[in-house]
């Protein structure tokens, strides 16, 4: 395993910090009551995750996210306004306004789509693993999830097929120490979870998630591995800086664990690496993020100038286009009702 | 008689039964410390320890399955799950398990356990986070299913379940936690199974349940001023049914609506349109009407969201074309 | 025409379209070479290979999970659930996944799968390898449901819903696996999606799918004998749902009776019956009649198990009841 | 971990031997058509991992079995009339004929029950830990399964949950190296299962079926742990001797492998060990096999002169006694059909 970085920290950085930018963006769209409910979960100090394994990812590769998926997707490439007015539940968004911040997906850039059942969208991965080798894709699947779903049967599932078939799967556990109020401690005995991996016959390796370059290195290492037929596991360990959702205020974990966690930065190490290595000054950082702020306020107001979706829409995409659909209530209760025309 | 809201009749409930029956415990995630994602098992852990309120893994078929090895064995576990669109992980242990144990071993022992979730739309959570699938559990024999409309009867429904020798499917509505009402907890409770009358209106019989039941109340007071008026049945528990009550008042109507927040087809919605059109039939002047959610996801947009389940309005319009 | 079991026309089926569309794959417990717990997939390994009939470690959410990542990145998975009675452990990749996968991301990509099981009495299989569980997949919006009752459906719908662009549940019933019928492969097939009428009679239409259709002829045939003559329809796919072909014929007789092996709660009897009952309310002449099993598990004792669920003899007997 | 025997081997000889020839019986009586179907799974080849583990349960002990669980249920202590009764779907059955071969289950002797689908039974052993922790009952729950449930994700779930709430349990894979027709490492990359169980904190060990003595002593050693709340896994070594079920005649692996595999029989390594080491002599044992045989040659006449239940009483226990009961479908036709009469 090589873990020597070989790539350009900058272009990480700036990754990292529209990722940031976007979700303080998100918690303001919520603020001002324009996003669709409250469950909006924010992936606020755990950006290098999403940058260092997608920086790796080739175009042909695909995902799965869970519920915290905004900072992947981004690092993948959305265009920031459409997530926005998905988030917002508006026509523009990705999705119509059918899925959300849980659901949003995009096969143009091979997201296979975040999920709201925690583990829901991990074997999707094995099959799109099982695709890849049998109709000669070329690409890795990787599922994103939380450290919550190293406690879902469904995980090892997908972990044993992935490793008995020599699949191009890798799968990547965003640690953020806690599932909602439970902290990682809380919720199992052995948090080595790379011992798991490998007891599946997976390869497997934790990194820490301070430094962006490191994740990217391992994530290079076991992604190589994955697309020659050794599916792999990848533990980032990160920190969640806020709640849960918007309305979490985190009783449940003290400030003093709080302030420490949140010095567990990636954005502002990578920013500091950048100037101390001279590879950026000050000035030209701030600039870049002057202009990633200002990409991502265009975001709120393309969604807050967005349209509801119209009601009928909601009959459409439950079927194929041409496939019979489903009767609306009212239809059926006015035929029930106009009998006496029969 | 005091205000209170659902999940504090809810907590209430917990409480006192948990402080009566020392075999109570609860077992779910975000139970004990976090106090519930809605609320409802707020500091209770400090009553009652976190012994008795165990946060579990997210683990829900292990979590549900758990349930049914400690109510074998002497607990009386409250199982919950967070969202009850996470059922779809836990059929196997709930359907298979907790309700075939007593038949298939011959009545020698029962599974004495509550799996506690909560359902239905109202809070723009999207297509696996909105779901009424009281449909699967009302299909499934072996398990009892109660489902409170009011303050009054979150508190006491939660109570008797907390008695019955069998698994009982407890399903809050999300929508409801907030709703105030004034109670007497001290009253004496509606007996487990009988459905409630909460109007009498000899134009019209509305069949129904949960949050749909504060609708169908608010649409017959809507018709009320257009002179209409609509009996209003609170079914409570669809398993046990009370269709004797049913049967009472819509042979005595002749006309009947059935609502369900559940999706139409093959659902709660049919089995009471189907119950009511087969023992009713001559006293039927015209079809049984479902009103039900469409047969659709649910979407994240407030507006398709709350456009594809039963509302107040819904319910009124309906009712005004059945008697115009 | 030639004879043939329903077996061996399932495993014609996905022989000649794995010929004709090589990105479908079978994926599941034992289908390769072992040939299938009943035999479908038997020696399919040999023409297609283990790279297209992949067995599968004991991991059912997983099979259905990976099934559905797979029909959404190129290839057209056929997974197999050995008996339907596990679907209570996979309901969440089936009902939260890949039924709502299309209508979640606004339609972008669906997810082009076939579902393959078997359900129904007839082994002394126990309550836990004897259900039908139908009710729960025709009450999730998403999913298409077929259910074949003769040996040329067995062939033409498998064939049909392998060419279906959203997720198709396939259940085939245990006990007709070794029923022999004469079959034309090469007809035109039934359009999917239209009931069959598989006898006319104008006393009385009965509307059944999958093995009670079989059932329901015998008993129609017996009724005949004594003058009473019955219509049969077959549904053949419950999503969707022929309603058209039924509306017809019980406005025609005016007498209706729907049989399902499914418990009768809140299931596929409870739609039909509801549906007939709310659409020909104006032709009906008794009530629709629910022919149905038990709401109790399954017993492993033969006796038990028959006795719990419809057959012949009861739906003539029942038949005779209505017109007597 | 102490691995010198200590227990009485021409007991465990006896536990052993009963079960082979009951399964023996099992078989015959399906040949005679007198079992609920054709689901029997027989568990010979494996009687050490019923006897060994068996054997160290005290009588406040719990567990659950999988779908091969006759041989668990005898070497607890069960009655093999009502038993054979039961897989004969009669009355006078463990379970009335309602359960039948998968679904026995003794209250009376901690049987919390068989279970038809794999890893089914798993998790009820954490909640009866759960019971035997707080109510003080000083029980340890086992869960046997076979090595197909070792790629069930409910296991991975259950394991979690013994370790992280330290709770007296403990999980015994049977690994008899086949699930149905898929031999062990044709589902799993790697089948060194206790790493799977360290991995989530248990302890864990593998240990050879063929002699008994060296199951029960791995048995003892993680049974005391598990009393004192540290669960554990064990896996045994063994063959399944004959096909998967009645019908199956095993064509996907060899004569050669069978033979081979059935070297590995704990009962006759267990009757050459007792002769060997002059614990027993030869008449003797074969007395105590006649004896055995005639007890087991009894349970057949039971089944047969037994009657299957009566009709009416598939409505009783789906509920509580004095609970509100299922209507049957006949009463019900008959009310609706009654209506001229109201
Ligand atoms: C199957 C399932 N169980 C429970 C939930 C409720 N829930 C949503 S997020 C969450 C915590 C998840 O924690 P983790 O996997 O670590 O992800 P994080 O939120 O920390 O990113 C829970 C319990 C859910 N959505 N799905
Ligand atoms: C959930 C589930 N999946 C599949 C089956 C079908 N089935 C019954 S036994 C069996 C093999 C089990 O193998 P193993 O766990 O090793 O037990 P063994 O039969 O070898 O004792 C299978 C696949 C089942 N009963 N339950
Ligand atoms: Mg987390
Ligand atoms: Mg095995």
């Amino acid at each position: 395993m090589n873990l020597k970085p070989n790539t350009n920290l900058s272009s990480l950085y700036r990754t990292m910090r529209r990722i940031r930018t976007f979700e303080e963006r998100v918690g303001e769209l919520f603020i001002r009551g324009q996003s669709a409910g409250s469950m909006l979960h924010l992936s606020i100090g755990e950006e290098s995750s999403a940058a260092g394994v997608c920086a790796v990812m080739k175009p042909q590769d695909t995902f799965t996210t869970h519920h915290r998926g905004h900072g992947i997707f981004l690092a993948r490439g959305a265009d920031p306004k459409r997530m926005m007015a998905e988030i917002g539940g508006k026509e523009t968004g990705y999705c119509h306004g059918k899925g959300g911040s849980m659901h949003i997906a995009d096969m143009a850039l091979g997201h296979l789509g975040a999920n709201a059942i925690v583990g829901g969208g991990i074997p999707a991965v094995v099959g799109a693993g099982l695709s890849s080798k049998r109709l000669k894709q070329d690409s890795v699947s990787v599922a994103f999830f939380g450290d919550g779903a190293m406690q879902q049967g469904i995980l090892y599932e997908s972990m044993n097929m992935a490793a008995l078939w020599d699949l191009p799967v890798l799968f990547v556990c965003i640690n953020n120490q806690y599932g909602m109020g439970t902290r990682i401690d809380q919720a199992t005995r052995n948090t080595a979870f790379d011992q798991r991996a490998k007891a599946f016959g997976l390869n497997g390796t934790v990194v820490n998630g301070l430094d962006v370059e490191e994740v990217q290195a391992a994530a290079r290492w076991l992604m190589d591995e994955a697309r020659n037929g050794k599916p792999g596991f990848l533990s980032v360990e990160v920190y969640r800086f806020f709640g849960h959702a918007r309305m979490d205020k985190s009783p449940y974990r003290d400030e003093a664990e709080e302030l420490e966690g949140r010095k567990k930065d990636p954005v502002l190490f990578a920013r500091n690496k950048l100037i101390e290595t001279g590879l950026e000054t000050e000035p030209a950082l701030d600039e870049t993020d002057r202009t990633i702020a200002a990409e991502m306020d265009a975001t709120i107001d393309f969604t807050v100038e967005s349209k509801a979706p119209q009601l009928n829409t909601m009959f459409r995409d439950v079927y194929a286009v041409g496939e019979p659909e489903p009767e609306p209530v009212r239809t059926r209760i006015d035929r029930v009702l106009a009998r006496e025309d029969v | 008689m005091a205000a209170m809201t659902y999940r504090d009749a809810l907590r209430q409930a917990l409480d006192d039964a948990m402080k009566e029956d020392q075999s109570i415990v609860v077992m779910g995630e975000e139970v004990g410390r976090y106090g519930g994602a809605y609320g409802v098992t707020k500091d209770l852990i400090k009553t009652h320890g976190p012994e008795r309120l165990i946060d579990t893994p997210i683990s829900e078929p292990a979590i549900i399955g758990a349930a049914v090895g400690a109510a074998m064995t002497g607990l009386r576990p409250i199982a919950e799950l967070m969202y009850i669109d996470f059922l779809g992980m836990t059929m196997d242990q709930l359907a298979n398990q907790a309700a075939k144990i007593r038949y298939m071993f011959g009545g020698q022992i029962g599974v004495p356990m509550v799996l506690r979730t909560q359902g239905g739309t109202g809070r723009s959570a999207g297509a696996q986070h909105s779901q009424s699938l009281e449909g699967w559990v009302m299909h499934t024999p072996g398990l009892r299913l109660a489902m409170p409309a009011t303050v009054q009867d979150a508190y006491h429904l939660l109570r008797q379940s907390l008695t019955k020798p069998d698994p009982v499917v407890f399903i809050e509505h999300k929508a409801l936690y907030t709703r105030k009402e004034e109670v007497d907890l001290t009253s004496e409770p509606l007996p487990w199974g009988k459905a409630a009358v909460r109007r009498e209106g000899g134009d019209l019989v509305i069949v129904t349940y949960s949050r749909q039941v504060i609708y169908a109340l608010e649409a017959a007071q809507k018709l009320a001023a257009k002179g209409i008026e609509a009996t209003v049945i609170d079914l409570r528990t669809l398993n046990p049914l009370d269709f004797d009550t049913v049967r009472q008042h819509v042979e005595r109507v002749g006309k009947a609506m059935v609502v369900s927040e559940g999706v139409m087809t093959s659902g709660v919605a049919a089995e009471l349109a189907a119950r009511i059109s087969e023992e009713c039939f001559d006293f039927l002047e015209q079809p049984v009407v479902r009103v039900a959610g469409e047969d659709i996801p649910i979407s994240v947009s407030q507006e398709l969201e709350s456009g594809s389940v039963p509302s107040t309005s819904l319910i009124a319009e309906v009712a005004e074309k059945m008697l115009s």
